[in-house]
C-alpha cells in the first residue's frame, strides 16, 4: 500500500475555504486602506455600520444576478444576457399597463419576463446547440432593443409605493435587499452543495460526456440553468427597479462583465466544472467594497479606472498567494510543480 | 422622462402673422441624432420629428446614427449619396464627425450641427446648441447665491455628472467649478453615472456614504436624477439642496411642489431640435429668420441655460421633456 | 534483445529516487539500472509508481530526492525538452497528442522541421511518411488530423513522434494497452529494431506474457520502492507476481457456478434480458442482432476498429441508430436516460473523457449514476454515498482507499475501478438495480491484480442476475470470462460460440484474415 | 495494420471550408436581403461597388483586431482589453507631444502602445497565472482610465494629414483601409498555418499539457499570443484615429464581444485549439452586412437591435444546418449525434 499516513490531513480541508480566506483578506486590506485614508470617517462607529450595509445593499442586486451566473458558468455555459435581461424585466414590470396590477403584478412580469428570456436562450444553447457566448449575446442584443421599443426609450417611473419602498424597508436594522441577496445567496449554496441539481450541473460542466453516459440529461439539465440564471435576472430587475424608482432599457449595463468577473475571481472555473457560491459572493463584495473606497476617496474617474484595474490584479495575485502559500503549509510542500 | 410619450412634443406652430410661416418650396430634411436610451435624445428625435410634421413644406428623412461614431459616419454617407436640401445632425462627438460634416458641405448640403460642435467651422453651415459651460455655470451660480444667503461658511458641495469621457460633461463641470470658484466654494465629492437611473442611484448612495454632512448638490441630468433622488430618500437625507439639470418634466414638477431636495434645474432643452428644423427649412429655401435685418440664418446659436425655479416653474412646465 | 546484455554499458542509473505528491509518497525510494540496446521492462501494480518514475525521467515531474546518472553524469532534467535534448524520448501513458493537428504536426510538434519560422510541410510528411513505414503502418496519412484517427492510430503517431527524436533511450508507457494482438507483434518488430541499434527500450506493461517475449531484464515497483532490480525477463511468473503484488497468478478466472445451460435454467432465465436486433450504423456497423439473458457474461472478440465500441454506444443509447432496435427487459432503449432507468449500465472506453469527473472525489464519481437514488427529496444524501462508495472501493481494491481524493490524482488502473464501481452503486442503490452492465475493455490498464478482482466482481454480479456485454482486445480475457463469445470484424458479426467450444487461435483466424469462415457467420 | 475501416475516408475536404461556406451563405442571403427591399439601391451598379466597398471598409478595423483575437482564443485564451488598448494607443498616438513627430511618430507610439500592453497582458496570465478574463478585463478597466486622464476626457483631434488620409486614400480603386486589412488576414493565415508559431499555436490552446511535454515553452507562446493582439490594436487604432481623424479614452467601445462574437462564429473554438482567420473574417464581414443592411433600410435602433439578435442566431444555425448536412452528405454518416 502507498505510504496512506500523509493523506489524511492534506485531504480534511478544503480549497475553496482557503480561496475564500483569501479574497476576504482582501477585503480586509481594503477596509484597513479606507481606515488609513478616512479616518475620521472610519472613527464614527454608527458611520462605519452604515458604511457595511450600504457595501452590502449596493452589491444586492449584482450579487444575486451573480448567483445565476455562478451556476451557469459551472454547468459550463455563460450568460453575457443578464443586464439586459434585467432591463426588458425592469422596463415590462414598469409599463403603466403592468403598473396598474399593482406590486405582486409588477413582480411578478418581472420573474415571467427574466424566466422567459433564460428559457429562450437555453433552448437556442441545449437544443439549437448553439455557442453559449454567442446565443446570449444575440439575446442581449435583441432584449436591449425590445426593452428599448417598450420603454420608448424613456425612464419609467415606478409609482407603485409598495415597489419602491423595497430599497427602504429595514428588517431588524438590516435592509431588505440585503436579506434578499442573502437567501438567494443560502438558496444557491444549497442549491449547489445539498442538491441532486447541484451535482448534476457539477457534473454538466465539468464533462458533459462523462455525465451524458451516466443517465443525466445534459440538454435539459443546460436549458434549467439559463431559467435560474434568468429568474435572477428577475428578482434582480425588481431589486434596481425599487433602487432608482424607475426602469429604463439601458439599466444594468454591463452587468454581465460584472457578474462573470465576480464569479471567476470568487474561484469558479470559466471553463466549467467547478465553483462556489460564497466564493462569487465575496468576489461582489470586493468589487463593491474597491467602488465604495473609491466614493469615500473622492478618486477622479480615470485614476478610479487604473488603480481598480491594478487592485483586481493584486486581489487575484494575493489570493492565489495566500491559496499557495496556506496550501504549503498544509501540505508542507509545493502543490503543483506544473507550469 | 415620462411614462405617456410622443404626444407632448415642444413644437412652434407660427402665429398667423408670421411670414415665414407660410409654406414654400419643398425642402427634403436628412436627420441623424444618436440612439442613445436616454429620455433626452429621445426627446431630441421626437421634437425634431414633430416640427417637421407642423410644415407641409418639409419631408423629414430620420437616419439611425447607430451606436458610435463610426456607424453614424456610415450611416451619414449613405444619407448624403441620397442628396437632401439640409442634413441635421446630432453627432455622438463632433471631432469625430468633422470630416463627415466636411463631407456633405463639400456635396453642397448646408449642415445643421445640433449641440455637438464641429471643430472646423467649415463643416457646418449653422450650429445650435445648448450651452454646457453655461449650464455648470448657471447651476454653480444658483448654489453659490442660495448657500450665501444662508451663510454657509465653508460649505460641501457634491456634483453627480454624466458619463464622465464625455467632453460635455467635462464643460459642464468645467463652468460649475468656475461659478463656485467666484463664491470661494469648491466641490468635496464628485461622482459621475451613467444618465441612466439605476446608476444615479448608484452614484448617489455612494456619494451620501462618503459625505455624511452636506449642503448642497448638483446633478447634471434630470433623467438620472430619478435614481439620485431615489437615493437620497433611501439614505433619509435631507440636510442639503439639489439642482438638476436639462429640466425634464419630471424634475420641474417635483420643483413646483416642493416635497423634495430639489430646489432647482438648469435648462439644456431639447426644444434645440425643434428650432433647428425649422432653421434648416429656412436655410433649405434660402430665407432669413424674421425678426432679424439679416437675410440669411446666422451660423451659430448658443441656447442660454435657464435656471427654473419654484417661482418660475409654471412657465417653463410647457418646456420640459 | 541481446544475450550480451552484461558487457553492455550501462546508459542510465537510478539510485533511493524519491518523489512526493500531496498526500502520496509516488516514488519512494528507486532504483533502476538500464544498459545501452536493452529492453529493460517495469512491472507494478496499479499506482506503484511506474508512470511517475517515467516523468520524473522525462523531466516533467523533479524528484525530491535521489540520484540519477545518465550516460555517467548526473543528470536532473529541468523540462521535457531537456531530456529530449539529452536523448530520452517517451510514449507517455495517456495520449500527448494535439486533435486538430495533421500526423505530421504531431509527431514533429516542438522539433518541426522549418526555414526561418516557416514549417517545411513536405519535408515534415516525408520524414513522417519514413517513420510511420518503418512502424508498418504506411497507410496512415500524414495530412490526417488527430481527431479524425481511431484510437489505435493515435497510439502509432505517439510512437512516431518518440522515433523522431534521435534518442538514446526510449521509454514506453503501456504503449500496448490500447493494441490488438497483430499491432502488439508489430511494435515487438520495432522495438527490437531500435535495440539492434543500440538504443535502450524501457517497457511497461501490465502484460507478463508481453515481458516475457520482449524483455531483457525486469524491474519491480511496489508501492514507490524498488522490490526487485535487474531480473531476468525469464524469471518465473509465480516469482514476478510475488514480488509484485504478493499473489502468484496472471489470468486468474475465479471459478465460478456453470453458466446456465439451456436445458437446466429456470424458465426466467432463458428469457433475454437485452434483444437488439437489426442494429445498423452506417459506416460502423451493420445488422447486428443479439441478446444477453440474465447472469450471462457475453464477450465480443474483435480487431481494434472492427466497431465494437461503437455498438455498445448505440444499445446504450449513446448514439442514435440508423435502423434497428434495443430491448432491455421489454423496454425500447431510446436514450441514455432510459437506458439507465431500466437498469442498463456502461463503462465506456476512454474513461478521462467518457467517464470521469477528474477534478471530483472518488466517492462522487463513483455515486454520478446513483446520487439521485440516494438523494431525499431532491436533497443528497453525501455520508450515504461515502459509505457506500467506500463499500465499493474496500471490494474493489481501489488504492488508495480514500475516496475523497480527487480522481484526478489516482493511477490509471484505479481510474478504471471507480468507472466500474460506478455501475456496481447503481446496483447496491437502485430499486431495479444494474441488471444488464457493458464493459468496454474493463481492464485496459488494469494490473494482474486488480485484474482478478474485477474478474471477480464481473462473475459476482451474473451470479445475481446481471447480464454482462463485454469488449475486450485481449483474446484470453473474453474466453475466460465470457460464457458466449462474439466475434465481430468490420462492423459486423461473423461467428457465435459458447466459450468452451472455441480456442484463442480460431479467434484469431476468425478476427484477421477470417475470409475462410465468412460462410459461417451467426 | 490499422483496419482499412478504421481510417475514415471522406477527409479530402476541409471542415473548416465547409463551415465557410456556410458563413457565405449567410453573406448571399443578406445581400438578398438588401436587394428585395431596396431593389432602387442595387440597380445601380456603381452605388453596389461602392456599398461593397463601404461594408469592407467598415469591417478593417474590427477585422484586424479580430486576427489578433483569434490567435489568442486558438492559444487557448481570451482578450478583453482590445477596445482599452486601441483607446489607448489611438490617445497616445494623437496627444500634441506625439503629434509633434509627425505620422511617422504617431504609427510608431500607436504601435509601441498596443505591443507594450499586450506584453503586460501576456505576463500577467502566462507568469502571474493569472486567468485570462479576469487579467485583461482588469487591463480594460485600466487602459481606459490611464487613456482618459492621458486625453484629459478630450477628443483629441489628428491634425496631421498623412494619417487622416489613410482613410480617403484609394489604391487601385480599393481604399487602404482594405488593402491593409486584406494583408493583415493573409499574414494571419500564413502565421496561423505555415509557420511553427502558428502551428504551436493550435497546440498550446488544444492540450497545453502535450504542447509543455513536446519541449514547447507554454508560458513563453502564451505571452506573444497576447502581443500580437496589442500589435493588432495598435494596427487597429491607426486605422480608426484616420477613420475618425480623432481619437478618444471611450472609442473602440465594445470591440472586445464584437471580436470575440465574430471569430465564434467564424468557427473558433472558445475553449481553444481550433480556429481559422478566414472564417472569423467572414464572421466580421456578416457583422459588418447586417449594419449596412439596417443602415440602408433605416430601422430604427431599437428594432436594428430586436433584428440583429434574431438574425446572429438565425445565421449560426443555418451555418451548423449547412455544415452538418454537407458533413452527412459527403461522410454518408452521422458526425454528431452527440449533445
Ligand atoms: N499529479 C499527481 N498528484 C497526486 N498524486 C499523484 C499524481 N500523479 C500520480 N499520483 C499518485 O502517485 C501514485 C503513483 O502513480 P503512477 O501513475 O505513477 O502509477 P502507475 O504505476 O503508473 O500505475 P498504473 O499502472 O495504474 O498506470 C499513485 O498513488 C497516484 O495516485
Ligand atoms: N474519429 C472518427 N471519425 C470517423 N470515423 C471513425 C472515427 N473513429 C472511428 N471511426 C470509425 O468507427 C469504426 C469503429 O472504430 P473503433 O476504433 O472505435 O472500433 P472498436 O472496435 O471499438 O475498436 P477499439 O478496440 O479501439 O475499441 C471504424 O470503422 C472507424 O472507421
Ligand atoms: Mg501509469
Ligand atoms: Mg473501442
Amino acid at each position: 500500500m502507498i505510504a496512506e499516513t500523509a493523506l489524511p490531513k492534506a485531504q480534511k480541508y478544503d480549497d475553496n475555504l482557503l480561496r475564500n480566506l483569501g479574497l476576504v483578506g482582501v477585503l480586509v486590506i481594503l477596509v484597513i486602506i479606507g481606515i488609513v485614508t478616512r479616518p475620521e470617517l472610519y472613527s464614527d462607529p454608527a458611520w462605519v455600520r452604515n458604511n457595511v450595509l450600504i457595501i452590502l445593499q449596493q452589491a444586492s442586486g449584482i450579487g444575486v444576478v451573480t448567483v445565476g451566473m455562478t451556476f451557469v458558468i459551472i454547468g459550463g455555459g455563460i450568460d453575457l444576457s443578464v443586464g439586459a435581461i434585467i432591463a426588458l424585466a425592469g422596463v415590462w414590470a414598469t409599463t403603466l399597463a403592468t403598473q396598474s396590477y399593482g406590486a405582486a403584478g409588477m413582480i411578478f412580469t418581472a420573474l415571467v419576463v427574466g424566466v422567459a428570456v433564460g428559457l429562450v436562450n437555453g433552448v437556442l444553447i441545449a437544443y439549437g446547440k448553439l455557442v453559449p457566448f454567442i446565443a446570449t449575446l444575440a439575446m442581449l442584443v435583441s432584449a436591449r432593443g425590445l426593452a428599448a421599443q417598450i420603454s420608448g426609450k424613456q425612464t419609467q417611473v415606478s409609482a407603485n409605493e409598495t415597489i419602491n419602498s423595497i430599497a427602504t424597508t429595514k428588517l431588524l436594522g438590516i435592509p431588505l435587499l440585503v436579506w434578499i441577496l442573502a437567501l438567494v445567496v443560502a438558496a444557491g449554496w444549497v442549491l449547489l452543495n445539498r442538491t441532486t441539481f447541484g451535482r448534476r450541473t457539477v457534473a454538466v460542466g465539468g464533462n458533459p460526456e462523462a455525465a451524458r453516459l451516466a443517465g443525466i440529461n445534459v440538454k435539459r439539465h443546460s436549458l434549467l440553468l439559463y431559467v435560474l440564471s434568468g429568474l435572477c435576472c428577475g428578482i434582480g430587475a425588481i431589486m434596481l427597479t425599487s433602487q432608482a424608482t424607475s426602469a429604463q432599457a439601458a439599466m444594468a449595463n454591463l452587468y454581465e462583465l460584472d457578474a462573470i468577473a465576480a464569479a471567476i475571481i470568487g474561484g469558479t472555473l470559466l471553463s466549467g466544472g467547478r465553483g462556489t457560491i460564497i466564493g462569487a459572493l465575496f468576489g461582489v463584495l470586493v468589487f463593491s467594497t474597491i467602488t465604495n473606497l473609491f466614493a469615500i476617496n473622492n478618486l477622479a474617474t480615470e485614476v478610479q479606472n487604473m488603480v481598480k484595474g491594478g487592485i483586481i490584479v493584486a486581489a487575484v495575485l494575493l489570493q492565489q498567494f495566500r491559496y499557495r502559500s496556506l496550501t504549503n503549509l498544509l501540505r508542507r510542500r509545493n502543490v503543483s510543480d506544473k507550469p | 422622462t415620462s411614462n405617456d410619450t410622443g404626444n407632448d412634443a415642444q413644437v412652434k406652430t407660427g402665429g398667423s402673422g408670421d411670414a415665414n410661416a407660410a409654406a414654400g418650396q419643398k425642402v427634403i430634411i436628412g436627420f441623424s441624432a444618436p440612439a442613445a436610451d436616454h429620455g433626452w435624445i429621445a426627446a431630441i428625435t421626437n421634437n425634431a420629428k414633430a416640427q417637421a410634421a407642423v410644415y407641409s413644406d418639409v419631408e423629414l428623412r430620420p437616419v439611425e446614427a447607430g451606436a458610435d461614431a463610426a456607424a453614424q459616419r456610415a450611416a451619414l454617407s449613405t444619407l448624403i449619396a441620397q442628396k437632401p436640401q439640409v442634413i441635421v445632425m446630432l453627432p455622438h462627438d463632433g471631432k469625430e464627425l468633422n470630416a463627415t460634416g466636411l463631407e456633405a458641405m463639400k456635396a453642397g448640403i448646408p449642415v445643421v450641427n445640433l449641440d455637438r460642435a464641429f471643430p472646423s467651422a467649415a463643416a457646418y453651415r449653422l450650429q445650435i446648441k445648448g450651452d454646457n459651460y453655461g449650464m455648470g455655470l448657471a447651476a454653480g451660480q444658483y448654489i453659490g447665491e442660495q448657500l450665501k444667503a444662508k451663510g454657509v461658511g465653508s460649505p460641501i458641495i457634491g456634483e453627480i455628472p454624466g458619463i464622465d469621457s464625455l467632453e460635455l460633461t467635462q464643460e459642464r463641470t468645467k463652468g460649475f467649478n468656475d461659478a463656485l470658484a467666484a463664491f470661494g466654494f469648491k466641490v468635496a465629492n464628485r461622482r459621475p453615472a451613467e444618465f441612466t437611473a439605476d446608476s444615479g442611484q448608484a452614484a448617489a448612495t455612494a456619494l451620501l456614504q462618503a459625505l455624511p454632512k452636506m449642503d448642497a448638490l448638483w446633478n447634471h441630468d434630470d433623467d438620472q436624477g430619478i435614481g439620485v433622488l431615489a437615493a437620497i430618500k433611501q439614505a433619509n437625507r435631507s440636510e442639503f439642496f439639489m439642482v438638476g439639470g436639462a429640466g425634464s418634466k419630471a424634475a420641474i414638477d417635483a420643483i413646483t411642489k416642493d416635497d423634495t431636495v430639489l430646489k432647482a434645474t438648469v435648462t439644456y432643452s431639447p426644444s434645440m431640435a425643434s428650432s433647428a428644423i425649422s432653421l434648416a427649412r429656412l436655410i433649405g429655401q434660402g430665407k432669413g429668420m424674421s425678426d432679424l435685418v439679416e437675410l440669411q440664418v446666422p451660423k451659430e446659436i448658443t441656447l442660454a441655460s435657464e435656471t427654473i425655479t419654484k417661482d418660475n416653474a409654471s412657465k417653463y412646465a410647457k418646456l420640459g421633456f | 534483445m541481446s544475450e550480451s546484455a552484461g558487457s553492455a554499458r550501462k546508459i542510465l542509473t537510478l539510485t533511493d529516487v524519491v518523489k512526493e505528491f500531496p498526500g502520496v509518497r509516488a516514488l519512494d525510494g528507486v532504483h533502476l539500472e538500464v544498459l545501452e540496446g536493452e529492453v529493460h521492462c517495469l512491472l507494478g501494480q496499479n499506482g506503484a509508481g511506474k508512470s511517475t518514475l517515467i516523468k520524473v525521467l522525462a523531466g516533467v515531474h523533479h524528484a525530491d530526492s535521489g540520484e540519477i546518472l545518465w550516460q555517467g553524469e548526473p543528470f536532473a532534467p529541468a523540462s521535457p525538452q531537456a531530456a529530449m535534448r539529452a536523448g530520452i524520448a517517451t510514449i507517455y501513458q495517456e495520449l500527448d497528442l494535439v486533435d486538430d493537428l495533421s500526423v505530421a504536426e504531431n509527431a514533429f510538434l516542438g522539433h518541426e522541421p522549418s526555414r526561418f519560422g516557416f514549417t517545411r510541410r513536405r519535408s515534415a510528411a516525408e520524414q513522417t511518411r519514413f517513420i510511420l513505414g518503418k512502424l508498418g503502418h504506411p497507410e496512415i496519412p500524414p495530412g490526417r488530423l488527430i481527431k479524425d484517427l481511431p484510437a489505435a492510430g493515435k497510439q502509432i503517431v505517439s510512437m512516431a513522434r518518440a522515433l523522431s527524436h534521435n534518442a538514446k533511450l526510449i521509454v514506453m508507457d503501456e504503449p500496448s494497452a490500447v493494441l490488438a494482438h497483430d499491432e502488439v507483434e508489430n511494435l515487438f518488430r520495432i522495438i527490437r529494431e531500435l535495440t539492434a541499434h543500440g538504443i535502450a527500450v524501457v517497457y511497461i506493461s501490465h502484460r507478463l506474457a508481453e515481458i516475457r517475449e520482449i524483455g531483457d531484464r525486469v524491474t519491480v515497483l511496489k508501492d514507490g520502492r524498488t522490490t526487485a532490480a535487474g531480473l531476468s525477463a525469464r524469471t518465473p511468473t509465480r516469482e514476478l507476481v510475488g514480488k509484485m503484488t504478493g499473489r502468484s497468478f496472471e489470468y486468474a478466472f475465479p471459478p465460478r457456478v456453470a453458466p446456465d445451460k439451456e436445458s437446466s435454467a429456470p424458465e426466467e432465465k432463458r428469457t433475454p434480458l437485452l434483444t437488439v436486433t437489426n442494429l445498423s450504423r452506417a459506416g460502423e456497423f451493420a445488422d447486428i442482432s443479439l441478446t444477453v439473458r440474465p447472469g450471462e457474461i457475453v464477450g465480443i472478440a474483435g480487431l481494434v476498429g472492427s466497431g465494437r465500441s461503437e455498438l455498445l454506444e448505440t444499445i446504450f443509447g449513446a448514439r442514435r441508430p440508423d435502423t434497428g432496435t434495443v430491448i432491455l427487459n421489454g423496454h425500447r432503449i431510446t436514450g441514455v436516460g432510459s437506458a439507465v432507468r431500466h437498469g442498463m449500465g456502461m463503462a465506456p472506453e476512454e474513461r478521462k473523457s467518457q467517464a470521469l469527473l477528474l477534478d471530483e472525489p472518488v466517492f462522487k464519481n463513483m455515486t454520478l449514476a446513483s446520487f439521485a437514488g440516494f438523494a431525499r427529496a431532491g436533497f443528497t444524501a453525501a455520508r450515504d454515498e461515502r459509505a457506500a462508495a467506500q463499500r465499493t472501493a474496500d471490494n474493489l481494491e481501489l488504492r488508495p482507499r480514500d475516496v475523497d481524493r480527487p480522481v484526478r490524482t489516482l493511477s490509471g488502473g484505479n481510474q478504471q475501478k471507480v468507472v466500474v464501481g460506478r455501475w456496481l452503486l447503481t446496483r447496491e442503490n437502485n430499486a431495479g438495480g444494474t441488471r444488464l452492465l457493458l464493459l468496454d475493455e474493463p481492464t485496459r490498464g488494469v494490473d494482474v491484480g486488480a485484474r482478478a478482482e474485477l474478474y471477480q466482481v464481473i462473475h459476482d454480479l451474473a451470479a445475481n442476475g446481471v447480464g454482462v456485454l463485454l469488449v475486450s482486445s485481449e483474446v484470453p480475457e473474453v474466453l475466460g470470462l465470457a460464457d458466449r463469445v462474439l466475434v465481430m470484424r468490420e462492423g459486423r458479426l461473423i461467428h457465435e460460440a459458447l466459450a468452451g467450444e472455441i480456442d484463442e487461435d480460431t479467434v484469431l483466424d476468425l478476427v484477421m484474415a477470417g475470409s475462410l469462415m465468412e460462410g459461417e457467420a451467426a
